[in-house]
């Protein structure tokens, strides 16, 4: 049985899978409802939480900037890499074709988010 | 029909049959081995042994002490120099299971632990927790796997021998999952198959343990020794008949009666003290245990329950459920789970029920039966001689491995000082055998069930050739048996398909069983006094050494007579027959036995 | 080793709708749906940060668009899902780590299970007080 | 002796010989409050209908060949209990996720080449003579290993891993757990050749931690622990070979 195994590439999707989940498990739940639900309604921490220039040097900060951006790319990587694998659940066949749209779509998620903190610059 | 060749065939994949083959594999790796088996080799009876396998290991034991053991346990009736070698061999063989894997529980130093066992005066049982058989079996099937050389046959039912001209010259076996006949064919062949406990109503062993082997070699001529001697676990579930270690006794339980006494102080086994002591009360041997079980029931000093029956109580509670746990823990589980006892908190019922076959497939010192040049048997079926008349705990798990190996390697050096024989004379006695298994599916104007007759004869071998035995009830059991056989031939099937028809197996099955029980009732009838498990009530209650220390040899006689039964000697070294004396009792003796020698 | 015949055909039965078949699947399927909430927030994250390299403007509207009800009630949503993920992130997590040993007991993998939830609520706290610290 | 109830057993009949597609037949068995779902079936076989197939020895959960769909769930029937399933009816089919053979009867040849596809066996970090005595292994590593060692290979695992039954070529969760027990044997050495296993896409990333065999395993294996904390190992080994020229396998 064990004559034509592969090495599978799996590792690397799933670190990343790991880390998202990790940091999705531990702060998603803080930061959907600071971010989605707090600071839109202005409760309990005010109207101006994430104002354009507040939001704006927490970007521009090192720290700032790093945090988001291993947000989203970890969670985009989470999330398709558990998509992927529901597809197959469903039956759905995981070609190529899936294969793109879900890593495509993570990596292209990724790259934009990065792009533009950089453009927002430090 | 499908022609397999192989050097050596063994039938049987428990500890026996796959220690064998290891054994054949490591003597000559150019060797073909087929290794048949009619279940997966890890669903073999071996995987239900608990307690564990003996050898001498700690400093202040000795190889005289369990040689001394086994040899007084068996009531004499062993043969001592083939005690000699096992208990000589013992050692190294569970080193060499250790080796391959096998996880015995340890010391905290590393060290392979060893366990007290009812009849050893020294711990000397290795056990890998309450799973010993299971932990066997597995590591030695994984093992085996290592082997290119071995060819496993699975699911592959095995039907006859193939015996041309006083020699064997293969195996014929039908595959379960298409009943397809294979003749493998083989230069020398070792039976493995395992006991018969299933001749009984309540019994410890497993659905597929109907003595097979020993009926294929009684066939055909070889004869089956010592078959009178069964052996009755005093500790088993009510009902289901399943097992509960000797080692519950071994760790420090105690039976108890309806009076919650410690009865066995009665039967010559005290005093009662709270420490297990080997070979006092509990850490007794079984035969003694499951007749002063049978006595406490003539007494009504038994507790009794619709459900149950009537039994006595295996009081475990004082060990706690933390080493429960630890030492015991499938124990702890069956008993939770089948009888809904706690036995941190609750006393468990138990009864005695059918366990194991002393006698089997006659064998001399390195494993070959008489008669059939090349045959050779291992394990329980096989009756090599270290057992007699009643088998110690944990000396059988060894003896799969000692006599396993043995077989191996004498099947090996037979396979290649021999060429194998003309096809064409083997192929027409195979097709003789598919021919006779066939018709038993074909068959249309029968009426028996099938289940029916397996009962009546389980039933009537537990009225017949129970813990008490007299000559009016084993008559009536051979009476029984030669009616059931000929009604056998009167079966009739539901099942007329060709693949995975297992109701057609069990009918060959029941065929084995009958010959069998056959060979035990008559081998008792025939055993005019008591001795080990075999105790009668009707006149020789006593050990007869003038008469009967030798060995019953019962000779099949065709399908339609009652099997011949004669004797062969027993072979004595250097234990003469004395007491056999457990508890305080056991002690003196053993001091009178030093004081004589220093004298 | 599979010297099998031909009668052996065997029956393959369909896996279609295997999910429904066990409450333990269910669950399952619901786990991994969560996944979609932690794609969507990230998305919206992502966005966010495109509307705010692109001024001051741009991001206020995407600051408009949060405050929507349709946008609050997705937030409920998510919010719902990512605690559902996080506490089934604990639960398997004892399957994931190598056996734990502590003066020679084992680590039950309750406990690990309980730590992961002590330690995402204390997590939870903290980003809390953190944003509390700073609030406008 | 209580009252003989009885209750309604359903088995999902087979018979290729026969029958293209499986069909459910129902028989009433008398039982009494110890009876397992295997003497349900035993009774079936004696008194009633003796071509119903299935596969049993040891009946007290050990042999591992017993095991079935019993009301959906993979269970060993012989350690199941009527009592417990009561009024009924009681639904038996053959193990999920296996091609059944014939009724309660499924294929094992696949699982046990898997299982010898693994090295399933000692390969000595040092060799040692018998006559040097065993190997020293305190009780500490021994339980490193033990619970894996525990398998029965009863397949409840497969028939619980729906990964499995989407992918037949998946290593599977029994299968593994005995990889690991032998790579975490304190006298193993041959964790090198079996990471070839783990580290395949049928190997360990077949997975996606659904984690039903553990909850299933009669023998408290935890499987799904063996299998996703080898995923750790393979992702080691997969980005510390670079570090090595002979791969790492640490
Ligand atoms: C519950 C229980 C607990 C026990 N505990 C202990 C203990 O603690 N210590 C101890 O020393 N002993 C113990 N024993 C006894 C010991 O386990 C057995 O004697 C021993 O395991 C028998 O091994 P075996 O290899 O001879 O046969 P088995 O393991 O029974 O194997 C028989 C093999 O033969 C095959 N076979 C049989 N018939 C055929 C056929 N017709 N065609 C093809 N194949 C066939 C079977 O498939 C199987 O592979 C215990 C026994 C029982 C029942
Ligand atoms: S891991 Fe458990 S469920 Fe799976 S085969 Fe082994 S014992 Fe059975
Ligand atoms: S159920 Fe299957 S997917 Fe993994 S955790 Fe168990 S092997
Ligand atoms: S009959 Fe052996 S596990 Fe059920």
């Amino acid at each position: 049985m064990n004559a034509n195994l592969k090495r599978s590439r799996a590792p690397i999707f799933w670190v990343m899978f790991g880390g998202g989940g990790m940091l999705s498990a531990l702060f998603g739940t803080a930061l959907v409802f600071v971010t989605g639900i707090a600071a839109p309604l202005g409760w309990p921490f005010g109207p101006n939480l994430l104002s354009y220039e507040r939001v704006l040097a927490f970007s521009q900060h090192w720290f700032g900037k790093g945090l988001l951006f291993a947000l989203i790319w970890l969670f985009s990587y989470h999330a398709m890499h558990r998509i992927y694998h529901s597809l197959h659940d469903l039956g759905i066949p995981t070609g190529l074709a899936a294969k793109t749209v879900c890593y495509g779509g993570a990596f292209a998620i990724t790259v934009v988010a990065a792009w533009k903190l950089l453009a927002i610059g430090f | 029909m499908e022609t397999f060749k192989a050097d050596v065939a063994i039938v049987g994949a428990g500890g026996a049959g796959l220690r064998a083959a290891i054994a054949v594999a490591e003597a000559d790796p150019t060797l073909s081995i087929a290794l048949i088996s009619k279940v997966y080799p890890m669903r073999s009876h071996t995987v239900a042994a608990e307690g564990g396998a003996a050898a001498v290991t700690q400093a202040h034991d000795s190889l005289e002490a369990h040689f001394h053991d086994t040899v007084a346990g068996g009531d004499w009736l062993c043969e001592q120099d083939v005690v000699q070698y096992f208990v000589g061999q013992a050692h190294e063989e569970m080193v060499q299971m250790e080796h391959w894997g096998c996880p015995w529980s340890r010391k905290a130093d590393g060290h392979a632990n060893v366990r007290a066992f009812g009849g050893m005066k020294i711990e000397r049982t290795w056990f890998a927790a309450d799973k010993t058989g299971f932990h066997m079996l597995h590591t030695l099937f994984q093992t085996s796997i290592k082997y290119p050389s071995i060819r496993r046959f699975d699911e592959h039912f095995c039907l006859d021998l193939v015996v041309d001209q006083g020699r064997v010259q293969g195996v014929v076996a039908i595959e379960i999952a298409t009943g397809e006949f294979r003749l493998i064919q083989a230069k020398s062949v070792i039976i493995a198959t395992g006991g018969a406990g299933r001749v009984f109503r309540e019994n410890t062993n497993g659905g597929i343990v109907t003595g097979d082997g020993m009926a294929m070699a009684f066939r055909h001529g070889v004869p089956l020794r010592d078959m009178e001697f069964v052996q009755y676990h005093p500790t088993c579930m009510p009902v289901t008949g399943l097992l509960f270690t000797e080692a519950c006794r071994g760790e420090g339980g105690f039976l108890l009666n309806k009076d919650g006494y410690r009865f066995l102080q009665d039967y010559g086994l005290g005093p009662a003290e709270d420490k297990p002591r080997n070979k006092f009360m509990e850490l007794g041997p079984r035969d003694r245990l499951s007749q002063a079980i049978w006595h406490e029931k003539q007494k009504g000093r038994t507790l009794s329950d619709p459900r149950w029956g009537s039994y006595v109580h295996l009081d475990l509670r004082h060990l706690g459920e933390k080493k429960l746990r630890e030492r015991l823990p499938q124990i702890y589980e069956l008993a939770v789970e089948y009888l809904g006892v706690d036995p941190a908190r609750q006393c468990i019922p138990v009864l005695p029920a059918v366990h194991y076959t002393m006698g089997g497939i006659a064998a001399d010192g390195a494993t070959a039966a008489p008669g059939v040049a090349g045959l050779y048997s291992a394990g329980e079926c096989s009756s090599v001689g270290i057992h007699g008349a009643n088998r110690l705990g944990s000396n059988s798990l060894t003896e799969l491995l000692v006599f396993g190996k043995v077989a191996g390697v004498e099947a090996a050096a037979f396979a290649k000082s021999t060429p194998h024989a003309n096809g064409d004379r083997i192929m027409k006695l195979a097709l003789d055998a598919q021919a006779r298994a066939a018709g038993i599916v074909t068959r249309m104007e029968g009426t028996e069930r099938l289940a029916t007759i397996r009962k009546e004869m389980a039933k009537s071998m537990e009225d017949g050739c129970g813990i008490y035995r007299t000559a009016q009830t084993m008559q009536a059991t051979c009476d029984k048996l030669a009616e059931l056989k000929q009604r056998y031939k009167n079966i009739r099937l539901d099942d007329k398909s060709k693949g995975w028809n297992t109701e057609w197996l069990l009918a060959i099955e029941l065929g084995y069983l009958l010959d069998v029980a056959e060979a035990m009732a008559h081998s008792a009838l025939n055993r005019r006094e008591s001795r080990g498990s075999h105790q009668r009530l009707d006149g020789y209650e006593q050990r007869d050494d003038v008469n009967f220390l030798k060995h019953s040899l019962a000779y099949y006689q065709g399908a339609d007579a009652a099997p011949r039964i004669d004797y062969g000697p027993v072979k004595i070294t250097t234990s003469q027959p004395g007491t056999r004396a457990y508890g305080a009792a056991g002690e003196e003796a053993d001091r009178k036995a030093k004081e004589a020698a220093h004298a | 080793m599979n010297h099998r015949a031909t009668l052996r055909r065997g029956y393959v039965r369909p896996m279609q709708g295997w999910w429904r078949r066990d409450p333990f699947f269910v669950k399952y399927m619901i786990r991994e749906v969560t996944a979609l909430a932690v794609l969507v927030y990230a998305i919206i994250l992502m966005v966010g940060v495109v509307r705010l390299s692109q001024g001051a403007e741009a991001f206020n509207g995407w600051l408009a668009a949060l405050k929507t009800p349709g946008s609050i009630l997705l937030h409920l949503v998510l919010l719902a899902s990512m605690i559902v993920h996080a506490k089934s992130w604990f639960d398997i997590m004892p399957k994931t780590m190598p056996l734990m040993f502590v003066g020679g007991h084992r680590v039950e993998g309750s406990t690990i299970t309980r730590t992961g939830y002590v330690v995402t609520i204390v997590a939870t706290v903290l980003v809390l007080a953190l944003v509390w610290g700073v609030r406008a | 002796m209580p009252e003989a109830q009885r209750i309604e057993i359903q088995v999902l009949r087979y018979r290729p010989e026969e029958e293209d597609k499986p069909v459910w037949q129902s028989y009433y068995v008398p039982f009494t409050n110890d009876m397992s779902v295997l003497q349900g079936l035993q009774y079936i076989k004696d008194e009633l209908d003796g071509s119903v197939t299935f596969r049993w020895s040891c009946r007290m959960a050990i042999c591992g060949s017993c095991g079935m769909m019993i009301n959906g769930k993979p269970m060993l029937s012989c350690s199941t209990f009527l009592r417990d399933l009561l009024p009924g009816p009681v639904r038996v089919e053959a193990l999920a996720h296996f091609p059944i053979e014939r009724d309660l009867v499924v294929s094992v040849g696949e699982f046990v080449s898997k299982l010898e596809g693994i090295k399933p066996y000692i390969i000595p970090k040092e060799e040692r003579e018998l006559s040097q005595g065993e190997y020293l292994q305190t009780p500490e590593q021994l339980e490193q290993f033990e619970q894996f060692s525990s398998c029965i290979n009863c397949m409840l695992c497969y028939a619980a891993c729906p990964q499995f039954g989407l992918n037949p070529d998946f290593t599977g969760p029994g299968v593994l757990a005995l990889l690991h027990r032998y790579n975490a044997d304190s006298r193993d050495g041959g964790r090198a050749e079996r990471m070839k296993i783990v580290n395949a896409e049928e190997g360990v990333w077949g997975c996606t931690a659904v984690g039903y065999c553990s909850e299933v395993c009669p023998k408290h294996v935890d499987p799904a622990n063996a299998v996703n904390q080898n995923k750790v190992n393979s992702a080691k080994d997969f980005f510390l070979r670079f570090l090595s020229p002979k791969g790492a396998t640490t």
